[in-house]
């Protein structure tokens, strides 16, 4: 996951893009002609500190390799903030940012 | 507009040296993941959702969505909108499989604008559903999915 | 059978005859320009850069909102990786291009007088690993195209400027790269120039095509149909699969003649490589 | 005009008496082997033709991407015994291998038709 993030405004302007599958458990495997298994983020969640400052449930229509973009206040320039996804296998990623 | 490519263009390097990547988080206790993104109707998604399908049509709700989508694999949307007090975004896409595409919590201070790229799989009309003070707002926009092969 | 063996040698025959006549690339790509000015005359020669992204606003606004977050971008991060990445024998990539490697596509691709071939950047690359002892990689995608996108992110902004020098070599190789963009061939009976120059801008099922001028610009470039940063000749050999012709091996001396006509008549356009496309 | 009546009774007599025989020897059960015979001298050349005419085609750069996997095709189905349609596949890749020298000739002679002119 890459995550860019930089203070605009007094807010702080987030972009980031997961790396995921996003398999929607409805594609065939061209060669083998088998249905690949669901496996897609569910949450995307961020922290600046310990406050969530956003938190996003995903369905299956969200792109492969996700992007998301948001902003929010109360951050400044070095803060960092943690972004973790967890997907529908459970498993989880969590990077951190420094705000620019 | 060049001027604004321009400048992504110099940004392009060195934007990933800061993060660094830890796993095996403890997760998050927050709302559970709603089985709204099962439902195969937008009603039934609404209802599984906020418990209701009421709602009210507000133009002044920004969808920024193509009006013919490049590639219906990625297609960029976002959703924002002056009112107070929002403390959720939903995007439903009615024809795809399940409608329910992303559904965004608003902790207070975080701006009722988000964007992300949702897939299309045909030509369909795109809802946002915005919550603030408890009521229900919505608008939407049709987009045209075309099929090609050649771009590029 | 007979009949075919004549009809062969015949044009076999015809084929050696029609040798370039008086090449003048720097007309012909006057010609080109010229023909695209009155055919979209609100657009500037840079614009051309963008692709089909110069002629339709809605597709443009949606690939700049794609470029605000680039699916490329881990490519290049491996690439830079890969480039610093000394070879075995200690040398590295950097050792075997002017200014270390950086900043330089807009001079490629080059024709070495010496061994009497066009030299692209994928190509040198590759030249750059067998002379020190690596294995070649794989034209198209993969490791060679990540460096390759590396390599051209260093040169973004820079203007191309490919030089046919005074030689007879240089001038049959252009020439062979100019015929080739204009032949009609595969089942579809399609040159290059039919979509990207004839019909450039027009609807071809649900796409538009792209003039002809600006797509060396913005390659390797990250198509969401590969899902996956690739070569400009990688995109060749589907053009022409597309059309039903056989394709060329990459880096063949057809593609790479090609590629000398195809960047050449792009001169003065700035880079801004990797690009991505749908 | 005797001579010509004449004729044409030799021509039926000596057509008729191939025909016999052919006929006896199907009845004999033998011909069952020649006539298979002759029929795989043909598709040979035929292969041999489809077979040259892409090779051409390929040398002059010209070759179709769908002629090569048809190519596979028709000795697929050639191998699988089945030479009707065997026959059929190889006549279109050589077909399709003439059309794809005839592109490269022609392309030859007028491929600066697409070039732009100004005027």
């Amino acid at each position: 996951m890459k995550i860019k993030a930089k203070i605009r405004r007094d807010m702080a302007v987030v972009k980031a893009l997961a790396k995921h599958p996003m398999e929607t458990g409805l594609r065939k495997d061209k060669k083998t002609d088998k249905i690949i298994p669901a496996k897609f983020i569910k949450e995307l969640v961020c922290k600046h500190g310990d406050k969530v400052v956003y938190h996003a449930d995903f369905g299956r229509s969200v792109s492969k390799n996700p992007y998301v973009a948001f902003t929010f206040a109360g951050a400044k320039k070095g803060d960092s903030i943690a972004m973790t996804w967890t997907d529908s296998d459970e498993e989880t990623l969590t990077v951190e940012s420094v705000i620019k | 507009m060049r001027e604004k490519r321009r400048l992504l263009l110099k940004g392009l390097l060195g934007i990933t040296t800061m993060a660094t990547a830890m796993t095996a988080m403890p997760r998050l206790a927050m709302a559970k993941w709603s089985k709204a993104f099962d439902s195969s109707s937008v009603d039934d998604a609404l209802n599984d959702l906020y418990g209701t399908t009421a709602l009210t049509t507000d133009d002044t709700i920004t969808l920024k969505i193509p009006e013919i989508a490049e590639n219906g694999a990625v297609v960029p949307v976002t959703v924002k909108t002056k009112m107070a007090n929002v403390t959720k975004i939903s995007i439903f896409a009615e024809k795809n499989p399940q409608p329910l595409a992303a559904s965004f919590t608003l902790p207070e201070g975080t701006a009722a604008d988000v964007s992300i790229r949702i897939r299309l799989g045909e030509s369909q009309i795109v809802k946002a559903v915005v919550e603030a003070d408890g009521k229900l707002y919505t608008t939407e926009q049709e987009v045209k999915v075309t099929i090609g092969g050649c771009g590029g | 059978m007979k009949g075919l063996t004549c009809l062969s040698a015949m044009l076999v025959s015809s084929l050696f005859i029609s040798v370039p006549s008086f090449a003048d690339p720097q007309s012909d790509s006057d010609d080109v320009r010229a023909f695209f000015q009155k055919r979209f005359s609100n657009i500037t020669l840079e614009d051309y850069a963008d692709g089909a992204y110069a002629l339709n606003e809605n597709a443009r606004m949606q690939w700049e909102e794609i470029e605000e977050f680039p699916p490329y971008e881990d490519a290049v991060d491996e690439g830079m990786v890969l480039f610093e990445t000394p070879f075995a024998n200690g040398k590295s990539y950097a050792n075997c291009f002017p200014n270390g490697g950086l900043g330089i596509k807009q001079d490629y691709p080059k024709y070495d007088t010496e061994t009497q071939q066009v030299i692209t950047v994928e190509y040198a690359i590759n030249q750059c690993r067998t002379n020190n002892g690596e294995a070649a990689l794989p034209y198209g995608q993969g490791e060679l195209a990540y460096v390759s996108a590396y390599m051209a992110s260093t040169s973004r902004e820079n203007i191309i400027n490919v030089i046919i020098p005074d030689d007879e070599g240089a001038l049959a190789a252009y020439e062979a790269g100019k015929k080739m963009f204009y032949e009609r061939k595969g089942q579809l009976n399609m040159a290059c120039a039919t979509c990207h120059i004839s019909i450039a801008g027009g609807q071809l099922r649900a796409e538009i095509t792209s003039p002809a001028l600006g797509h060396t610009t913005h390659f390797p470039a990250f198509r969401f149909g590969w899902d996956d940063i690739g070569t400009l000749q990688k995109r060749y050999a589907g053009c022409n699969t597309q059309v039903r012709a056989k394709p060329f091996e990459l880096q063949s001396v057809e593609y790479r003649n090609l590629e000398y006509f195809h960047t050449f008549m792009a001169n003065g356009l700035p880079l801004n490589g990797p690009g991505s496309r749908k | 005009m005797t001579k010509n009546k004449l004729q044409l009774v030799l021509l039926l007599a000596s057509s008729l008496t191939i025909l016999t025989a052919c006929l006896d020897k199907d009845l004999a059960g033998g011909s069952t082997v020649s006539n298979k015979h002759e029929q795989a001298l043909d598709i040979n050349t035929l292969i041999e033709q489809a077979e040259q005419a892409r090779a051409e085609a390929g040398r002059l750069g010209f070759e179709w991407s769908v002629t090569g996997p048809l190519l596979e095709v028709a000795h697929a189905t050639y191998k699988a015994g089945n030479h009707e349609q065997a026959t059929t596949l190889f006549q279109e890749v050589k077909l399709q291998s003439l059309l794809a020298i005839d592109q490269a000739r022609y392309a030859d002679e007028n491929w600066r038709m697409l070039v732009p002119v100004i005027d």
